[in-house]
């Protein structure tokens, strides 16, 4: 079992009962495919290119591929997208990653270093502002669990939880991130108010591991779970149906 | 509504409740009971094509009472259930029966109070466009190029103005009219096809069907006709509005008669005209409700009764769209 | 743009300039000496969908200079203009190479101004979609619900605030961010199909390319072929981008490589991670613009260097849609 | 000679090498559609319904007919046709009728009498105040020339013309009315500040009985001309091609 296989299962197990992602390529794609076909049937898989409803003939390649539009049961024009589905409160859960995330959820993915003169230049919003804004919910998927990426400080807030919009007057649609799903563990929060805890940890994986990879004192719950490993089944699914070729699996 | 009435309170912006992906389809009298209550505020769109009005004859079937109706162009189909007592209160830009005469009733709601008063909130087409997009978008307001100058903001006081925080053109501080959001209880729309999920697919003209679905709290489809996933998804370009955004499917041949469905059947300009002529006497538009709504039980009845000949009349033919290819990976 | 800078000045929103019905197809060479100048604001759009890349190349081929660049996503074509010394500043929510890795080129500028400084204005998605929304309705400004917390206020002076004259739902006033609107001095988009006259037709993803034409100017509209009046006018709702819109058509078979047009040919994904590594050494960089831009005459030239094997890889299968009727008056 | 034929003959010829008209229904489309087959062969026009570039089979009934739609150019949302296509500035000339009108070309189509409780209510806006606000100019045709419709003073003001949104600090886009065409003659203003004059009357008809059935003082031009009738050439493709059913020709 690949550290992948591991992320898409317990991500797809979150997304039980829920009607409609927002889903970027590679994990949560992986992950919302095995939704769709495990915990969540009704689910309507969206991508900011546009495509509401997607059945791809084959696993995409961009969040624009064309298997995703043959066969989508709508493509809106992308203000329609992100003004009517996506401000308007349609998306449940949205999937986001990040060079850097704080314990409240805030996420930067502008710039490492000081932004008018970065060390690195990172690829900026696209659509993580708003997805953070207006989506119920954010799933957060990190390949690596490092202090680095789990900072107290972060170099730039491209895209900011609940807490910093408050802080300015705003109560956004969402309760921001609520799920940070790692190569550790997971870490939960309900919203507003609250930090980032660690939930459960990955078998053989241990509390005081975690601790160490956060690069802030990450607080634990009274009970921190052990995550279930994925199920035969489950595999099964990922590795036949949804990425045959091993495109994300690796 | 008078210059010294407080505008209308802006109802806070509640997110779409969550919706299934389930089969949608059921009948319009379970659609109307469903989702249209009392005092509720009912946006029915289709500009002058599509109109839903056999959603409108079914809650006025069901007695609906104090509804506030949001409608563009406010024309037959609301002038019959203001004669059936739905309506307290009308939102619109356009009162009139087309360009082929007048609405009886309306004219007399708000020329004489009779027989009752309407409350009657008055805007422009590109504002009424620009609540539904400020509805759809939960935006607090939204901007429009209009009104300075219109005695319209006197006698509406929802229409305000903002500063912008940017220079004019001559780089003084510019102001702009800005309309507020409307959220309506519930949005029905007429159009061509669907599938049993609520993938909407318009054709012809679409007029504000998207946005005044995607500002309400709930979504009535009604359809031509529904078909196969397959169709819909051959053209995803085509579909107008997706599931995500409805809560019910009605499939009700007809059902926008006398307005016109582009590619299954024309406009009933006869009826039109002829509406002029009914909805002048109180007593002859009456009587009109007890034969064709209260007197049908159900759209098929009503259409029934339009006969074999009428239909006929409102045949078109074929103009079939050039087929596109969306491409198969090989 | 620093936190101190003043904003970018908001021209006035000029009318539309007056443009003809005529025969507008001319060459790519014509239209780009024609529409783009030095010093101009030139939005390129497509998302990930459609990239006008052959009109990119054409600007490099005819040495434009001080360019300022508005695209959503700065990609490939992006850098490759940014590498020829075409462009001073980008406007831009993304800068990426997709999924596939980094943009050399445009890293070197950021991070180190090598081999000189890019001025660069950053927003989120929705935030540039407003900014062209804004410009295509001629709007002084529009409202988005985005930013609040963020960082990027303090390094785009652009994005400002402004309060409702609309209670806020806890009843006190309520605040919300804007952009000001984008007003290309022409915008150049590629399509699927369009008549001489410049109706537009697009399928599959159709992204910003509506309102970045009527933002602009002008518009160029590049397409994969010309079609006869009667094949546009069969699908009259497939027409993204009326005539009036338009003025020039450039006809570009394969215009949009790397990119893709759906039903056409299908993205080259090895190109996207090739780019990558050729992008990372600006000696690399400079060599294949010789090769592939300076060292081609036109696009054609391009494609033909492509290869028959590679085009052949990125051949698509057919699905057609299902042809809907418009119906005829009998 | 009818009536219709003469305004709709006049309206054509004033259209003479503009690109885009935004008509209503009746006097309008004939005016539009005549000036296309003659002085402005590049002629677009537009509908509010959304309609670009319509080419009917049948003389059209309503702004939304379905010979509109089948064979058009465009027909786009009415939120892009009034936000990008209007308000953005692309129409050349619109076409508006008017219940009354003032020396400023202002325009009343909401209610005759006191707005709260009116002697008539009249349809309102639709999307004139739009097209007033928005179009380079406004030709306004009226079939009867009267007091009563040509007032000093409107009831209520629809649709303003600039100089009353000039007033408000609002300078619009367009010049508000500058051709009004009446079974008397063609009134005429250049744009904000200027009042609507006499520029021309049809044969027979003198310059004091217009200005008997205007109801403000109305000036005449330096030198008023007398209105060229008809051509039969204009004649026959009204009556033979346009409509011969002669829907509007009454």
């Amino acid at each position: 079992m690949t550290s992948s296989e591991l992320l898409a299962a317990v991500a797809a197990r979150e997304l039980a009962g829920r009607h409609t992602v927002f889903a970027g390529i590679g994990l949560p794609t992986l992950a919302a495919s095995l939704a769709h076909l495990t915990v969540a049937p009704d689910l309507e898989i969206v991508y900011e290119s546009g495509v509401c409803g997607a059945h791809p003939s084959h696993l995409p390649e961009t969040i624009a591929d064309s298997v995703l539009i043959t066969g989508a049961e709508a493509v809106l024009p992308m203000a329609s997208l992100f003004g009517y589905v996506l401000q308007g409160g349609h998306i449940d859960v949205g999937f986001l990653g990040a060079a850097q995330i704080d314990k409240w959820g805030n996420l930067n993915s502008s710039a490492i270093g000081d932004w008018h003169r970065p060390d690195v230049r990172l690829p900026g919003s696209g659509g993580a502002l708003e997805v953070m804004a207006n989506a119920r919910e954010v799933f957060v998927v990190m390949r690596r669990h490092t202090p680095r990426s789990f900072t107290e400080q972060l170099d730039f807030c491209t895209s900011p939880g609940p807490d910093r919009a408050l802080a300015e007057g705003v109560r956004p649609l969402g309760a921001g991130v609520t799920r940070v799903i790692t190569d550790l563990g997971v870490l939960a929060r309900a919203g507003a108010g609250e930090e980032l805890q660690l939930a459960a940890v990955h078998p053989g994986v241990t509390v005081d591991e975690v601790r160490a990879a956060t690069g802030w004192d990450l607080k634990a719950a009274d009970r921190v779970g052990t995550v279930e490993p994925p199920t035969a089944a489950e595999l099964r699914l990922l590795r036949e149906h949804i990425d045959p070729h091993r495109v994300y699996l690796r | 509504m008078g210059p010294d009435d407080p505008p209308a309170p802006i109802a806070e912006p509640r997110p779409a409740p969550a919706r299934s992906n389930r089969d949608k389809t059921m009948s319009m009298r379970e659609a109307v009971a469903s989702f249209v209550r009392d005092g509720d505020t009912v946006a029915l769109e289709g500009f002058t094509h599509l109109i839903p009005t056999a959603a409108g004859h079914e809650i006025i079937r069901q007695g609906r009472r104090g509804l506030t109706v949001v409608r563009m162009t406010a024309d037959i189909v609301v002038d019959q259930m203001l004669a059936a007592g739905c309506v307290a209160k009308l939102v619109s830009s356009f009162v009139g029966n087309s360009s082929a005469g007048s609405l009886g009733e309306l004219r007399r709601r708000i020329e004489r109070a009779d027989p009752e008063p309407l409350t009657f909130e008055e805007y422009s087409h590109h504002g009424m466009l620009c609540r539904y997009l400020a509805g759809a978008q939960r935006l607090p307001f939204y901007p429009l190029r209009s009104y300075a100058g219109s005695d319209l903001p006197a006698v509406n006081p929802a229409l305000r103005k903002v500063t912008s925080p940017y220079p004019g053109p001559d780089g003084r501080p510019e102001q702009v009219y800005v309309v507020p959001p409307v959220n309506p209880d519930v949005t029905i729309v007429h159009a061509q096809r669907a599938d049993r999920r609520g993938n909407t697919q318009v054709w012809g003209l679409t007029g504000v069907q998207a946005e005044a679905v995607y500002a309400a709290r709930t979504a009535v489809v009604v359809v031509e006709e529904l078909v196969d996933d397959d169709v819909v998804r051959s053209d995803p370009n085509r579909t107008l509005v997706p599931a995500h955004a409805v809560d019910a499917v009605v499939v009700c041949p007809r059902g926008a008669h006398p307005s016109f469905a582009q590619g299954y059947y024309d406009r009933d300009n006869a009826f039109y005209r002829a509406w002029s002529h009914i909805s002048k006497d109180p007593a002859r538009l009456q009587a009109w409700l007890d034969e064709w709504v209260h007197g049908t039980r159900d759209h098929a009845e009503y259409v029934a009764r339009l006969g074999e000949q009428r239909r006929s009349e409102l045949a078109v033919g074929e103009a079939l769209s050039v087929p596109v290819n969306y491409g198969r990976r090989l």
